[in-house]
């Protein structure tokens, strides 16, 4: 299967992206520049992290009006999957992929490090190899990721299950001393209503291999390569498939 | 016609006013002292330190690269070059700390790129007063802010540094940035124009008034009207370098280029006569094509702008259009503003008309050179005389279990994780040993190769011996990257220093210089490049004199590193070297005693080297766990750093006293504190023991079993009686939370 | 001519920035002021010598990129 | 009362943020804007109910927090 990568200008983790699907997991992968006009018949398209043009007025803004942008959208709409990590997070929540929009980080710094996250739902095509409750070391970089949504939007997204990722400490409860950036209801990672599109702030291509210090977030990698295979996961992340046990309870309001 | 006070505003000395007449056999105008004044200042022309840095050795089989180019360059293996240099921004900084130290991490980034390499790694050393100052605090915010505003933004991945706080750089803070890169040792590019009629194009962001003078004001000593210059300052823009940085790697793969050259101090006026001067050529410019973000610039301000992210370079004959066309797929344009020519001058003119023309040799290898006076410091001889033997005690209540815990949350000792959480380390997916764990190492991709890197220096040992004090720093920065398993193989140095016109300054640059040459020397580590900062004085108050060095060294196999944590308890711990008890210039005599005195440790150069590939071996051959070096609070300090981070693994260690003084207090506190060199702490696997401490022995490396691994506190006993006990969470805390806590107490 | 844009975080949305800048405040011992909001200011320069186009430009500039509509609401002055 | 603070660069100071954007609305057509430039804006909710008391406030607040003198200057409104 084939990946597509998008580069815009000031993305800097495009080729980590590309190191991962091709040298880690062995598949195929393209590296597709913003001005481009097609994702050149790639299975699964990547926004990676970065600062794209700078992050210069809010993350994300100005990447949404790329024309590969238009190339995605249509290839969300017809249910691709489509990942965005950190800096790729932001680019889909400004283009309206995903709902929600980034506030600074509680605390205002920047802040690397690894952090825990729980894996809520695996009906999805980036979480579909995953265990429900299963928590992965995988490492954060970034200012902006404290996730907001208005309440009413944010009651409509954990009742949709779209909250696939949340932080939480290392046995998998939630505690507001392991939520790195103050996001509402510990949010680090969502998925659209047709769960074909995700987003996260954490960067699985940065725990892939064991020199790095973790694999937890190969998982995620290969959730896709799975789902895309012929025989696909085990449940697949159909649209609107029903859950596998309850949905996990909300925090805050 | 020029007057004095115009001349010392340009910062000339009246005998250099007579040479520069004499090399254009008239009178200057002011464009053309403009270009004089910036070429001949001490930043870009080291008139007043290249006497001692041509004895540095920078020879050896593995350098691709010496001193010369933007930066150097070693050969790594399979093909590979690292090129790699470090340079300061101490006065931008102390100005505007955000941009300041932005604007440095820009730079240093440029000239690895310029040399055709991609930059994988970023280090910093940083100085500051104490961090009880409320200015400090903010100083140090603003740095940390911005060097991690920079490169996370432009994608390097900070891997590792050093902070060291101390009252003499209050006034005058530190801030040196390392960066490395990678290229194939066939693809170095180099800063040359060349080649009669080929084009000079300059790209990147447009000039401004921004900086004019940044390199005569770098040149000069701090002082009240120093406040006027500020509007001098430079803003930083990493997006731009992003697109330059990428950009340029591009048009470098077409062949297409002769030579290239970042905009860094003096601007165009350096890069034009530098590129020329070593292309052997002229190079002639017509600023009217310059890309100008401001109406009405002068020649003059054109010339001397200090704007940042821009570049020229020089492209072959008939493959313009290639080269143009890279630069506009990342939506930059590169400008055509001049040619090379053959009659060695630079040659500038304004919509045709020339406004000036000057050899640029005259700019260049002709630039004043001074052999400066120099004398032994006064302060010296009272500095170094420390007399243990009457020293007395410490305060009662300070305990040797006290005085490590006290030790642990000192600022320069304690965890740095306060900045490094801001600098995205992990970036491109290489770090393989994390910042806090000691060199940073990064793999190299496509191979089964990583390089270590490492940045120290300590200014106090200098103060008191410049010399050994440098030497040390070299040791010291050699024996971390070893501390990986990584064997060194080349240095950069930035020397920070005060006004080099006062002897007693000239004589510790000196020195140091000969300490650092006699250092890389010994250990194989030539020296490729660095970057001198002079006239680090504010109010005539010098900061300590500070060579930082950065060593740089390549580990055959990158899953075999090495990093300071204990790994598993019940594992038998080593030490390497022998602790004689030294306590001049220490952390420990500074706070238990409020002493900076005595002399540094004594350097055995012969037992570093051995000791380094001692360590290099062990590592490769997978016979030690951890390994972690003595430095700033010696073995007590070492031993507990290697139980942090580890989930509270305590130690137990038992260690031989020392006899230094009268005091028995003093004398656990020697041996548990002093800072004797070349020593290393190891972890070892129990049935391992016996076979490093035969490799030890083979290698005439002191060692001997001083404790092992285990248990949830850290217990120390010196000649038989146990002195130290105490928790790891206590003593982590301690350290962990030092500067946070700093910050929480802080009133903005 | 030129116009101005004040963007600012809807009053819903929690700012971390102005959150902090008072909290320094009150640390700094400044209790007159109680509470602190921070947003954006741009200055545009514009082409048009006509209020009533620059200000339509303006906000056209500011729905589709100076602010999010999410989080944030916007001000325009002309002059 | 309310305060209101607006910090800009300094006039000779680059902003690469404005120059960014204004380049982006370029690029998506907006020809008619010509530069763009970017500053903070700040909402300070102050005790005093006094419009003079409350812009000496103001104004000492932004010299010691929301302005860097070395390459910022700052505006004052009150209402
Ligand atoms: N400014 C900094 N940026 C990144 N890492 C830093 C910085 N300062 C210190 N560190 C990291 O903290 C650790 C301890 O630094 P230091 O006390 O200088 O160690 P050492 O004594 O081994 O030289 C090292 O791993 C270093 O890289
Ligand atoms: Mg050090």
């Amino acid at each position: 299967m084939k990946f597509a990568v998008v580069v815009f200008p000031g993305s800097n983790c495009d080729q980590d992206a590309y190191h991962a699907a091709t040298a880690v997991l062995g598949q195929t992968a393209d590296l597709v520049w913003h001005k481009d006009t097609s994702l050149k018949g790639a299975d699964v398209v990547v926004l990676p992290g970065g600062f794209a043009h700078g992050d210069y007025l809010r993350t994300g803004a100005m990447a949404r009006f790329s024309p590969i942008m238009r190339e995605v959208k249509v290839f969300a709409d017809r249910g691709g999957p489509v990942i965005g990590i950190c800096n790729g997070f932001q680019v889909l929540l400004e283009a309206g992929l995903l709902p929600g929009a980034m506030l600074r980080n509680r605390g205002l710094k920047y802040r690397c490090e690894h952090v825990h996250v729980r894996v809520e739902h695996t009906d999805t095509p980036f979480t579909c190899a995953a265990r429900q409750g299963q928590v992965l070391r995988i490492p954060i970089g970034h200012g902006e990721g404290n996730y907001y949504a208005p309440s009413d939007v944010l009651e409509r997204i954990e009742k949709n299950r779209q909250v696939i990722l949340r932080y939480t400490t290392p046995d998998g409860r939630l505690d507001d001393g392991a939520n790195p950036n103050g996001s509402v209801n510990a949010i680090a990672g969502l998925c659209s209503e047709g769960r074909n599109v995700v987003g996260m702030m954490p960067h699985p291509e940065r725990a892939c291999e064991p020199l790095l210090g973790s694999t937890d977030g190969l998982v995620i990698l290969q959730s896709v390569v799975q789902a895309l295979a012929p025989i696909g996961c085990e449940g697949p992340f159909a649209r609107g498939g029903g859950s596998q046990g309850p949905a996990l309870q909300t925090i805050g309001s | 016609m020029i007057d004095q006070q115009t001349l010392e505003r340009h910062g000339l000395k009246p005998d250099e006013y007579d040479r520069i007449v004499g090399f254009l056999g008239r009178e200057p105008n002011i464009t053309e002292l403009g270009i004089f004044s910036v070429m001949w200042s001490e930043h870009c022309s080291y008139k007043s330190s290249r006497v001692h840095l041509k004895t540095l050795p920078t020879d050896g089989p593995q350098v691709l690269q010496g001193p010369g180019e933007n930066a150097g360059a070693i050969a790594i293996g399979e093909g590979l070059a690292a090129v790699f240099k470090i340079e300061s921004h101490n006065h931008p900084s102390f100005i505007e700390p955000y941009q300041g130290a932005a604007t440095g991490v820009g730079g240093i980034i440029r000239d690895i790129f310029t040399m055709g390499a991609r930059p994988i790694a970023l280090l910093n050393s940083l100085r500051f007063g104490s961090l009880d100052e409320p200015a400090m605090r903010r100083l140090l915010e603003g740095v940390v802010a911005g060097i991690a505003g920079y490169g996370n933004s432009i994608g390097i991945p900070t891997v590792g540094g050093e902070i060291v706080f101390e009252p003499s750089y209050s006034g005058n803070p530190l801030v040196n940035v390392f960066c490395l890169g990678i290229a194939k040792a066939t693809d170095i590019i180099k800063g040359v124009a060349s080649g009669v009629g080929n084009g000079v194009y300059y790209v990147g962001a447009k000039t401004g008034r921004d900086g004019i003078h940044g390199a005569t004001m770098a040149s000069a000593e701090f002082d009240e009207k120093s406040a006027e210059k500020r509007p001098a300052v430079q803003v930083g823009d990493p997006f731009m370098e992003k697109l330059l940085l990428e950009a340029c790697l591009e048009v470098m793969k077409t062949d297409a280029l002769v030579g290239l050259q970042d905009m860094g101090a003096a601007g165009l006026t350096c890069s034009t006569t530098e590129m020329g001067s070593r292309g052997g050529a002229g190079v002639e410019i017509d600023v009217s094509l310059v890309p100008q973000r401001e109406s009405g610039m002068t020649p003059y301000e054109i010339m001397l702008s200090e704007s940042q992210e821009r570049m020229l370079l020089v492209a072959k004959q008939g493959r313009e259009a290639e080269i143009e066309r890279v630069f506009e797929k990342w939506d930059l344009h590169a400008v055509r503003i001049g040619q090379v020519t053959s009659d060695g001058l630079l040659r500038v003119k304004d919509k045709g008309a020339v406004v000036a023309e000057i050899p640029n040799r005259a700019l260049t290898d002709e630039a004043p050179v001074y052999r400066r006076p120099m004398e032994t410091p006064k302060y010296l001889a009272e500095a170094q005389a420390l007399d243990l033997a009457s020293l007395a005690p410490a305060s009662p209540q300070l305990t040797a279990r006290d005085t490590l815990v006290a030790l642990l949350g000192s600022p320069t000792i304690a965890s740095k994780q306060w900045a490094y959480r801001q600098y995205d380390h992990m970036v491109q997916t290489n770090t393989i040993s994390l910042p806090g764990m000691g060199s940073g190492v990064l793999r190299i991709k496509g191979t089964e190769r990583a390089l270590a890197m490492s940045v120290d220096g300590n200014g106090r040992y200098c103060y008191l011996d410049p010399r050994r004090g440098a030497s040390l720093a070299v040791a010291e920065a050699a024996r971390n990257v070893a501390c990986a398993g990584a064997r060194p193989l080349g240095a950069t140095n930035c020397l920070n220093f005060g006004n080099p016109e006062r002897p007693a300054i000239m004589w510790q640059f000196a020195k140091a210089v000969e300490g650092i040459g006699e250092a890389c020397r010994a250990l194989g580590v030539p020296i490729t490049g660095g970057n001198v900062s002079l006239y680090n004085e504010t109010d005539g108050r010098a900061i300590y004199p500070t060579p930082v060095i950065g060593v740089v060294g390549i580990l055959e196999h990158a899953d075999r590193v090495l990093e300071r944590r204990f790994k598993v308890s019940g594992d038998v711990i080593i030490l390497f070297g022998e602790g004689r008890g030294e306590l001049g210039g220490s952390e420990y005599l500074k706070l238990a005693h409020g002493l900076v005195r005595g002399v540094p440790p004594a350097l055995d150069l012969g037992r570093e080297r051995a000791l380094q590939d001692l360590l290099v071996g062990l590592g490769a051959d997978g016979l030690v766990r951890s390994a972690h070096d003595c430095s700033d609070g010696g073995l007590a300090v070492t031993v507990a750093e290697c139980a942090f981070g580890t989930g509270g693994m305590g130690a137990e260690i038992s260690i031989e006293g020392v006899e230094v003084a009268r005091d028995p207090r003093t004398n656990e506190a020697a041996a548990l504190f002093g800072e004797s060199a070349s020593r290393v702490v190891v972890s070892v696997q129990s049935d391992r023991v016996t076979e490093v401490l035969q490799r030890a022995s083979a290698l005439r490396v002191p060692a001997r079993v001083i404790g092992e691994t285990g248990g949830n506190r850290l217990r120390m006993a010196v000649a038989g009686k146990v002195v130290v006990d105490v928790s790891v969470d206590e003593a982590e805390r301690a350290w962990s939370t030092a500067i946070e806590t700093r910050f929480a107490k802080k009133v903005a | 001519m030129r116009a101005r844009v004040f963007v600012t975080l809807k009053p819903s949305v929690f700012d971390p920035q102005g959150r902090t800048i008072a909290d320094a405040l009150q640390s700094l011992g400044y209790g007159g002021v109680e509470d602190v909001r921070q947003g954006k200011y741009f200055e545009l320069e514009l082409k048009t010598s006509e209020a009533g186009s620059a200000r339509a430009l303006a906000a056209e500039v500011a729905d589709k990129l100076l602010a999010n509509p999410v989080i944030e609401s916007y001000r325009i002055e002309v002059d």
